[in-house]
């Protein structure tokens, strides 16, 4: 059993992970991608520490949760790039898709 | 009461420390809790200086009760924005939203502005240099004046609670 | 196990951290700890040459880890030799660079200095390959930042352009060392010798390829052709008490080839014997050649004398290229003769310049010198000296490699090489020494300085060697004969190494 | 020892000259005549046993290993050449003494002097060759120093410069020559180069070998094409010019003819080259100097053509010729000598050289003229005067010597022609300066000179006529001995007398004579035929061609070599490498490649690789947009950590992760202050090249890399972790390599660190460069400095940062980590702080002289290794326990956890101090109005 | 089962790393390949992980955290860069 | 798979080389990070490639890498390092003193004229 949702897990984070590259490949303009990574890799991520905190827990029979602590720090430091990076785009007036609300963003 | 405030600047942060670094030891040995605790009280020393303002927590319920909004939000929101990246891209109708801010500590906005990047298709862009606006893009959003309300009341408003 | 070995290495070091320690203590405090510890390091490194006579390789086994695991320091008379020179050169360097106040012409000055011997000194004595490109990384970072003191346009560029061309070198030091440690499995100098003895012949191209490899890294701190370029203008910029320390830089490129090449490639070595001494005569052929043309067209005086060095180093290709003990001896005597003259000559350069004022080191008529018959004289005697005349030391280094060169194949090329740019050369020196002392301007109005009386001390003690090297020329080449013989005997330096114990206790 | 001393009392007495000349300027000459006088008085005792018939030897050990010994010889030539030195020596300090204005530096002078004295009796008193060549060449110094005397003359210098070219270039053949001879000798002294006269005479390289030392000796004397040197070498003073060129220095080239006589001489080889040569000079000389209007002018091509009848002599190569060789040394050092006095007291006296403008001195100097006359006539060989008896010898051993050759007249008609030439010049030497009408326009008025300017000339002028009379009673004795030294004991049978009858080569003379004033006479047609055609050759033509040729070889092929550019040093260094690769593999014909197996190759490696190709493929691409060109490098990175991590080095990819983020920064810093976009600046040639070297450089490192990875590793690395955990306490046997094992190589790395910080400190100190005020599309800089979010956040960050930091520097000995990762978290935590902060706001939190914690870094990391050398142990050598306390539990100590918080102080320090000072830069910088690139 | 789905995982994170290298390789702009990059060390961190999984092995662990603790420096540098030139005030 | 890296090693050195036969300063300080990223990995497969050997001592493990060529590998990042911090700052200071970032600090035309002037011929 626990075998199996070790396993969706895996496939899990892995699955999210992939998603967010794909946003970030696919989506039309600058800010839509910011949202792939920044978010889908969170939980991508987050599931494989998971599996891993687990496994290896149980492999060696006692608790392995530092795992968290790489999500603590993603959690801070990942808005914190997006913050940046949105705001360098935004600096540099990058275009966005022309159905975009507020495009003209009023000035923050 | 001072030699304690001088011996431990920011209480929590210890904690938060100590925390940490049995975390990252994977370990609950004597030896690692006594150097734990000993590094739980140097570190916040150092770097006191960074820290002269006290970060107080007024409600650690409401705290709890919205770390755990956030943590459910993220999980909901990537199942969210996975179907919108997999999804027709047409589909997709992105916004800016000027979200006025009623916090005004830099650690509250910027833990806001955190869990709105961290959250449903939202990501925080920028702060108004007065402080008083937080711009926000998000993915896909059909009605902007009511995700701004979401927004303010699921996240804003406890976290004013907390830090004030 | 004696620690001789690591003092003078370890020194420097520790002066540099004092020094850095120090740094508040104002520029007084730094002179006097880093002529104390240059003092105290000059005496211990002459003090080494004489415990090195006995023959011995004295092996220092850092950390107590025996060879070949460990590092090891191997001191032996090559290397007492090196260190000695080096040492006596600082000296000069250092006295000079006070008299002239070049130290205050920016940040870090003796902190540099002295870590630029730990550096020095560490490359002579390593016995391992690694700590050799460590060491070489130390003495290069501690010469970019001396050549570049003071700053000026042609000093950043020479520097620039010196810097790049050494960082790619290290970059190639490391694929040669990988290289050997990938077929070798041993980063020991005295290890490695034995396992290319033992090597199969199927591996023998990948040696001599990483052997000819690290060939040319060391061919780019020699400055050998065709890696030389970096060398005329980096050595014409430089402040002259550094030009002058930088004198002993080309030679730690050729130190290293002899102890490297020479061991690994040395007698024992089977069919990969000898392998870079057909290299290392062309291209001292070459570069002695270019070296005369360049002195001939230079039209400054440092450029001129930065070619000189070049010619220094031809002729030094061509006499360890040789690869018999007697030419080994003779190249070790031009050795000591060229770098001490090389260093004096761009310490009276600088004095010249000082005296010639606004017209500089172009090499032009310009305004006659104050104390001109005494620069003059000197810049006579150097000249002999350089251009490998009599009765000076250079006639004799040269003679020993001549002499050397007899026996050898290519004899009549060697001898066409080293006795035509000799003739260019004088006729080099000629030209400019005629032009700045002779071809002087009486009405032009002198904007030029005397010496600083403390500087000259610097200048007269190097060009002493000149004319003590001949008067001395009998123990001296009996004691170099001897080294050649000690440095040739591979198979003494890698059982010597080989067989150090660990310290078992403290005594 | 007192033959050493006769040749090194010159040199002290030089340094006596010149110190004396400051005390008073006639202090000097006195020192000067002294030690010449005591020199001489050295030599006589030695001079009497010669005379009894020894040879003299005195050796001393100089460097075995070379042959060189410190070696003296005194035989019959030896002598004759050193009292020839000293003598006329002598006089000419006397001379010169006069000779010399007030505003001449009497007391360099005579040091010259002096010194030039020492080296040429050095040259003809060696009994070592080596020491020979060594004085031979000090001959050439001194006289460089001696002609330049008046150094503010063009011709002085040029001609000094001139001079040295020859005589010292020919100095190094004759070095090769006698190194050569040495080596087939098997000894470099004279005793037994000599006694091997047949073994080198029928050795393989003795063509190269005479080659060589005549390249030497026609330098030194003047010879044919070599002869040039020597009238411009008359721009010395007089003195000079009548003691080197004339006396002395010419004549060590016939000197050593002489000296090795025994050794080279009798193979046909020696008399083509010896012969020709001295024949072709004799003519020459002879032939130029009738039509000289310069009186030394005269005097030197007439010493050039004595040189040549001299060589010849020694070119015939019978013993008799020696002699007459030998005799005409003495002969023409004495006439030659003289005149040159007498020029020089004409020139002091009139204030001229011009034989234009010289006529009818007769009556200002008769004294003078009568001296003249009597040398010239010497010189011209008229009889009973020394130059008749050896031009006699000399016409004899022509015909002697030509009469076995097939056209028997030739060299007797030739030398006639020789001698009728000489005749002439000598008359007109006389006639038009001492008769010939009035002085035209002479600067100075004409008279007597000092009475002990003329003392010497009296002497020399006695002596001619001695010799000329009483051949038997003067020279007799001296020239038998000086012939017994030249042909070492094989001594022909000779006659001095003044009558042999009357022969051919009394006709030769009576013919000479005859035609020589026929000549004179009829000089007129002859000069101005001489003017239109022969004259405007110059044998300096093919010297300044040569020397023209020569520097513009070496101007050229230094500017195509040393342009200056590090593209073209890096592409020679980039050929070399592969070339040696290359040569290194191709000459040992051992395969490429070896056998051992490979792994095999899974899709995320393929992936990572192909990434990796792509990513470095876009760095060189947009290399021009540089910050793209950055992003790209980042990804690089990257994907070499994940390599570390694929294979095995975990430590390595923590280190690749946490340098490639620094690394970033520090780009980042630098690049605002650079272009942000490279101009396109390479044709299409240089990308070719480059294009090719770079590919060749990649299959290169390609091939290299397989031809490892296929051989098998047999490696030292089984004892690391065998003794990593039990000698050196720790199971990250890359750490305890780093601390322990190779702990000195660590010790050398952080000092690297260390200085990369403080020449950065140099570099920057004092720098000021211009900031943009927009970037490179001319967008204004965003006005919102600091990001309050960016800020907040980040500080909150610090402290959790640190302590990931302190628990990556404790496991490193046993886990993952250590000093330098731990340092460049900790460095990246604070860099982080000025990121978002800015420098002010953080420097005054963080109260830190980097300086310092570098300096505590070094000292702690040095310092653990001295600890246990006061236990004497070695350097480094390190210790652990394992402690068990209460409570705690059971924990280890380590020594080399000190050396590694030694490496993490000086990490943080140096990167820190490196950013920081970089990001400092702006604040030295002025806002520049305008964008850099428009 | 975990070491049977563990290459799955392994693959889909492999395209995850190569449709943001071709995003950093596609720009256009700079903020795209930053944050191209950006992505890519994310996808490093899962790629850790699972690699760890499928070792065994917990070494591989501190690279993960690494990335996590350091790599949005070097984000942010850039990011500051194109906003201010100077990114150090 | 020794073919991959081998590969991958040949190409990062082709770039390396071809970015530090650039004119410019920062293409040459790109060119020889390149050179550096390839060295390291040429380095430190040197003590052969291997896959889950950690050279971390463990009763477990079945077999450890050669650690020593990841020791030498460690040590020349951080020189690497070093040099390219200072030879980015001396980029800057050529650009001072040089006015331009050209490696020769001028553009071609003129470079023959300053050579003279510089003494070399
Ligand atoms: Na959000
Ligand atoms: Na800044």
């Amino acid at each position: 059993m626990i075998e199996f949702i070790l396993a969706a897990l895996v496939l899990l984070g892995a699955f999210f992970t992939l998603v967010g590259s794909l946003g970030l490949f696919r989506l039309p303009d600058f800010y839509m991608r910011l949202h792939g990574p920044t978010k889908a890799t969170t939980l991508g991520v987050g599931a494989i520490l998971v599996v891993s905190a687990l496994y290896f827990s149980l492999r060696t029979e006692s608790p392995s949760l530092h795992e968290v602590l790489v999500t603590l720090f993603l959690f801070i430091t990942a808005p914190v790039s997006a913050h940046l990076m949105a705001k360098a785009a935004l600096h540099l007036k990058l275009r966005t898709i022309d159905r975009t609300q507020n495009s003209d963003h009023p000035t923050a | 009461m001072s030699l304690l405030r001088q011996a431990l600047p920011h209480p929590l942060l210890s904690l938060t420390l100590l925390v940490l670094w049995l975390l990252l030891n994977n370990s609950l040995s004597a030896g690692q809790l006594l150097l734990g605790s000993l590094l739980a009280v140097l570190i916040p020393r150092l770097t006191a200086a960074f820290w002269p303002e006290q970060v107080r927590i007024r409600r650690p319920g409401v705290l709890l009760r919205f770390v755990g909004i956030v943590l459910w939000d993220i999980l909901v929101a990537n199942f969210i924005v996975a179907r919108r990246i997999l999804g027709p891209v047409e589909a997709l109708q992105p916004g800016f939203m000027r979200i006025p801010l009623d916090v005004q500590s830099p650690l509250a906005i910027s833990l806001l502005a955190n869990t709105i990047s961290l959250t449903p298709g939202t990501v925080s862009c920028d702060v108004s240099p007065d402080r008083r606006f937080l711009l926000v893009h998000a993915l896909h959003v059909t009605d902007v004046e009511a995700e701004i309300r979401q927004i303010k009341s699921r996240y804003e408003r406890p976290l004013q609670e907390v830090f004030t | 196990m004696s620690t001789l070995a690591a003092w003078p290495v370890l020194l420097p070091l520790i002066t540099g951290f004092i020094l850095l320690f120090a740094a508040r203590g104002g520029l007084r405090l730094a002179r006097i700890i880093n002529l104390i510890s240059v003092l105290g390091v000059t005496a211990l490194a002459l003090a080494l040459i004489g415990v090195a006579s006995d023959d011995v390789h004295r092996v220092y086994a850092l950390g107590n880890w025996v060879p070949p695991f460990g590092i090891v320091l191997v001191l032996d008379r090559l290397s007492a030799l090196m260190v000695g020179l080096t040492m006596l050169l600082a000296l000069a360097s250092l006295v000079y660079a006070i008299a002239t106040d070049v130290d205050t012409r920016g940040p870090h000055f003796h902190v540099l200095f002295q870590l630029q011997l730990f550096g020095l000194n560490g490359a002579f004595l390593t016995g391992d390959v690694f700590n050799l490109f460590v060491f070489f990384e130390v003495l290069l970072l501690a010469s970019y930042g001396l050549l570049l003191h003071g700053g000026g346009r042609l000093r950043t560029k020479a520097g620039l352009h010196y810097v790049v061309i050494n960082l790619v070198g290290s970059t190639l030091f490391l694929f040669a060392v990988g290289a050997l440690y990938g077929v070798l499995g041993s980063l020991n100098l005295a290890d490695m010798a034995q396992r290319v003895a033992a090597a199969p012949a199927e591996n023998h191209g990948l040696i001599a390829a990483a052997g000819l490899l690290l060939l040319v890294v060391f061919g780019i701190k020699a400055a050998a052709f065709p890696l030389y370029l970096w060398l005329p203008a980096a050595y014409a910029g430089t402040s002259a008490p550094i030009a002058a320390l930088f004198a002993i830089m080309t030679k730690v490129g050729l130190y290293a080839i002899v102890r490297v090449h020479g061991t690994l490639f040395g007698p024992e070595a089977g069919a990969l014997a000898g392998l870079i001494s057909p290299w290392l005569a062309v291209s001292g052929w070459i570069t002695l050649g270019l070296a005369a043309l360049g002195g001939l067209a230079a039209t400054r005086l440092r450029v001129q004398i930065a070619y000189l060095v070049l010619a220094s180093i031809g002729t030094l290709l061509i006499g360890f290229g040789l690869a018999t003990p007697k030419a080994s001896a003779g190249a070790l005597y031009y050795l000591i003769h060229s770098t001490l003259l090389a260093a004096a000559f761009f310490l009276l350069a600088d004095l010249i310049v000082r005296a010639r004022g606004e017209d500089g080191d172009r090499l032009e008529p310009g305004a006659a010198m104050p104390n001109g018959v005494l620069l003059g004289a000197l810049f006579f005697g150097l000249a002999i000296a350089l251009a490998g005349m009599p009765p000076l030391s250079g006639f004799f280094g040269k003679l020993l490699i001549l002499h050397a060169a007899l026996d050898d194949a290519q004899m009549a090329v060697h001898y066409a090489v080293i006795l035509l740019s000799s003739f260019v050369i004088i006729v080099a020196l000629a030209k400019s020494g005629s032009t700045l002392f002779y071809q002087t301007q009486a009405e032009a109005p002198s904007t030029g300085l005397p010496p600083q009386k403390a500087a000259l001390p610097a200048v007269l003690g190097l060009l002493l060697a000149a004319p003590l090297m001949v008067v001395l020329a009998q123990p001296l080449t009996a004691w170099l004969e001897a080294t050649a013989l000690q440095l040739h005997d591979t198979r003494g330096y890698v059982n010597a190494v080989l067989a150090t114990p660990a310290v078992q206790s403290a005594p | 020892m007192n033959l050493a001393l006769v040749v090194l009392l010159p040199f002290l007495g030089a340094a006596l000259a010149a110190g004396s000349a400051r005390l008073n300027r006639l202090a000097s000459a006195w020192s000067a005549g002294a030690v010449t006088l005591a020199a001489a008085l050295t030599l006589l005792p030695e001079a009497l046993r010669v005379f009894g018939g020894e040879q003299r030897v005195e050796a001393w050990d100089w460097i075995p290993a070379l042959g060189l010994s410190f070696a003296f010889r005194l035989d019959g030539l030896a002598l004759l050449f050193a009292l020839l030195i000293l003598g006329i020596g002598l006089l000419i300090v006397i001379y010169a003494r006069y000779y010399l204005s007030a505003r001449d530096s009497m007391g360099r002078f005579y040091a010259y002097m002096l010194l030039f004295m020492g080296s040429m009796l050095g040259v003809v008193l060696s009994e070592n060759l080596l020491q020979l060549v060594v004085f031979w060449e000090l001959t050439s110094l001194s006289s460089f120093l001696l002609i330049s005397y008046w150094q503010y003359r063009k011709d002085a210098r040029e001609g000094a410069r001139m001079a040295l070219a020859i005589t010292g270039g020919g100095g190094l053949a004759l070095l090769a020559g006698v190194l050569l001879l040495g080596h087939v000798v098997g000894s470099y002294n004279l005793t037994e180069v000599l006694a091997a006269g047949e073994m080198i005479r029928a050795h393989p390289l003795y063509l190269p070998i005479l080659v060589l030392i005549l390249l030497g000796v026609f330098t030194k004397s003047a010879q044919f094409p070599f002869h040039f040197w020597l009238p411009h070498a008359m721009a010395a003073p007089t003195p000079v010019s009548a003691y080197l060129h004339s006396a002395t220095m010419v004549k060590a080239g016939v000197f050593l003819l002489a000296r090795l006589f025994p050794a080279l001489s009798g193979t046909l080889e020696w008399s083509v080259l010896v012969g020709g040569a001295g024949l072709l000079t004799l003519l020459v000389g002879a032939y130029t100097a009738l039509f000289k209007h310069d009186l030394k002018g005269l005097l030197a091509y007439s010493t050039v053509s004595h040189l040549g009848l001299i060589t010849l002599l020694f070119g015939f190569g019978t013993p008799l010729a020696a002699v007459a060789g030998v005799f005409h040394i003495i002969n023409h050092a004495t006439f030659k000598a003289s005149l040159f006095m007498v020029a020089g007291i004409i020139d002091h006296e009139t204030g001229t050289r011009d034989m234009r403008r010289l006529n009818g001195l007769l009556r200002y100097m008769p004294h003078t003229a009568v001296l003249a006359m009597i040398a010239a006539a010497a010189m011209a060989g008229v009889p009973l005067l020394n130059g008749f008896l050896s031009k006699e010898m000399f016409f004899a051993e022509a015909v002697e010597v030509g009469s076995q050759l097939p056209l028997a007249w030739l060299i007797p008609l030739l030398v006639t022609l020789a001698g009728m030439l000489s005749v002439a010049y000598s008359l007109r030497f006389i006639h038009d300066v001492f008769f010939n009408g009035d002085p035209i326009d002479l600067p100075k008025t004409p008279h007597e000179p000092p009475r002990f300017m003329k003392v010497p000339v009296d002497i020399l002028v006695v002596l001619c006529l001695a010799v000329g009379i009483l051949p038997s009673l003067t020279v007799g004795p001296l020239l038998a001995v000086a012939v017994d030294g030249t042909l070492q004991g094989q001594v022909p049978e000779y006659s001095l007398a003044l009558w042999h009858g009357f022969n051919l080569p009394l006709m030769m003379s009576m013919a000479a004579l005859a035609l020589g004033v026929l000549v004179y006479v009829f000089r007129q047609p002859l000069f101005a035929w001489h003017e239109r055609t022969v004259g405007r050759l110059d044998a300096r033509v093919p010297y300044h061609a040569l020397m023209g040729t020569l520097g513009r070889l070496a101007a050229g092929v230094t500017q195509r070599m040393d342009r200056g550019s590090l593209q073209g040093a890096v592409a020679w260094l980039v050929l070399a490498a592969l070339g040696v690769t290359v040569a290194g593999f191709a000459l040992h014909h051992a395969p490429l490649l070896g056998m051992a197996e490979m792994l095999p190759v899974d899709a995320v490696s393929l992936t990572a690789a192909l990434a990796l190709v792509l990513a470095t493929l876009a760095t060189v691409r947009w290399h021009r947009q540089r910050l793209t060109a950055l992003i790209t490098m980042g990804v690089i990175g990257l994907i070499v950590s994940l390599a570390f991590v694929k294979f095995s080095a975990p430590d390595l990819a923590l280190t690749q992760l946490s340098v490639e983020v620094v690394t970033i920064v520090l780009l980042l810093l630098a690049l605002f202050f650079l272009p942000q976009q490279t101009s396109s600046e390479s044709c299409r040639l240089r990308i070719g090249r480059d294009g090719l070297l770079a590919l060749g450089a990649g299959l290169g490192a390609t091939l290299l890399t397989l031809a490892v990875l296929t051989r098998p590793l047999d490696t030292i690395a089984g004892y690391y972790l065998d003794q990593a955990l039990p000698g050196g306490g720790g199971t990250n046997v890359v750490n305890v390599i780093l601390v322990d094992f190779r702990g000195f190589d660590t010790l050398g790395e952080i000092t690297v660190l260390a200085l990369a910080g403080l020449g950065i400190v140099a570099l920057l100190h004092g720098l000021r460069l211009p900031m943009p005020a927009a970037d490179a599309e001319g967008r204004r800089w965003n006005a919102d400095g600091h990001s309050l979010i960016m800020a907040t956040l980040t500080r909150l960050l610090l402290p959790l940062t640190l302590l990931v930091a302190v628990f990556i520097l404790l496991r490193g000995h046993n886990l993952p980590g250590g000093g330098f990762i731990a340092g460049l978290i900790t460095a990246v935590a604070l860099i982080v702080q000025y990121l978002a902060n800015g420098i002010d706001w953080t420097e005054q939190r963080l109260r830190l002289d980097m300086h310092r914690v570098i300096a505590a870094g070094l000292a702690l990391a040095t310092g653990t290794g001295l600890v246990a050398m006061g236990l004497g142990f070695p350097f480094l050598t390190s210790t652990f326990t394992h402690l068990h306390w209460p409570v705690v539990g059971e924990f280890e100590l380590a020594s080399a956890m000190a050396f590694d918080f030694g490496v993490f102080l000086v990490v943080v320090g140096a990167t820190v101090l490196i950013l920081v000072q970089l990001g400092r830069l702006s604040r030295a910088a002025e806002r520049a109005s305008l964008p850099e690139n428009p | 089962m975990l070491a049977a789905v563990l290459p799955y995982a392994i693959a889909m994170v492999s395209l995850a790393l190569a449709l943001s290298l071709l995003r950093l390789l596609l720009g256009p702009d700079a903020p795209d390949r930053i944050l191209a990059l950006d992505t890519l060390y994310i996808n490093a961190i899962a790629l850790l992980i699972l690699f760890g999984l499928m070792q065994g092995s917990a070494l591989y662990f501190e690279a993960a955290l690494l990335i996590a603790v350091m790599g949005f420096v070097g984000t942010v540098a850039l990011s500051k860069y194109l906003l201010r030139g100077d990114i150090m005030e | 798979m020794e073919l991959v890296i081998a590969l991958a090693i040949g190409v990062l050195t082709a770039g390396g080389v071809f970015l530090s036969l650039r004119g410019h300063t920062f293409p040459v300080v790109l060119g020889l990070t390149l050179l550096s990223y390839a060295v390291n990995l040429f380095l430190f497969v040197m003590g052969r490639l291997a896959i889950g050997l950690p050279p971390i001592l463990d009763p477990a493990a079945s077999g450890y890498t050669d650690p020593l060529p990841q020791a030498l590998v460690l040590t020349a990042i951080v020189i690497a390092f070093g040099m390219t911090a200072f030879v980015i700052v001396l980029a800057l200071r050529a650009k001072s003193e040089l006015g331009n970032d050209h490696v020769d600090g001028l553009h071609s035309e003129a470079a023959g004229q300053e050579r003279r002037e510089e003494g070399h011929a």
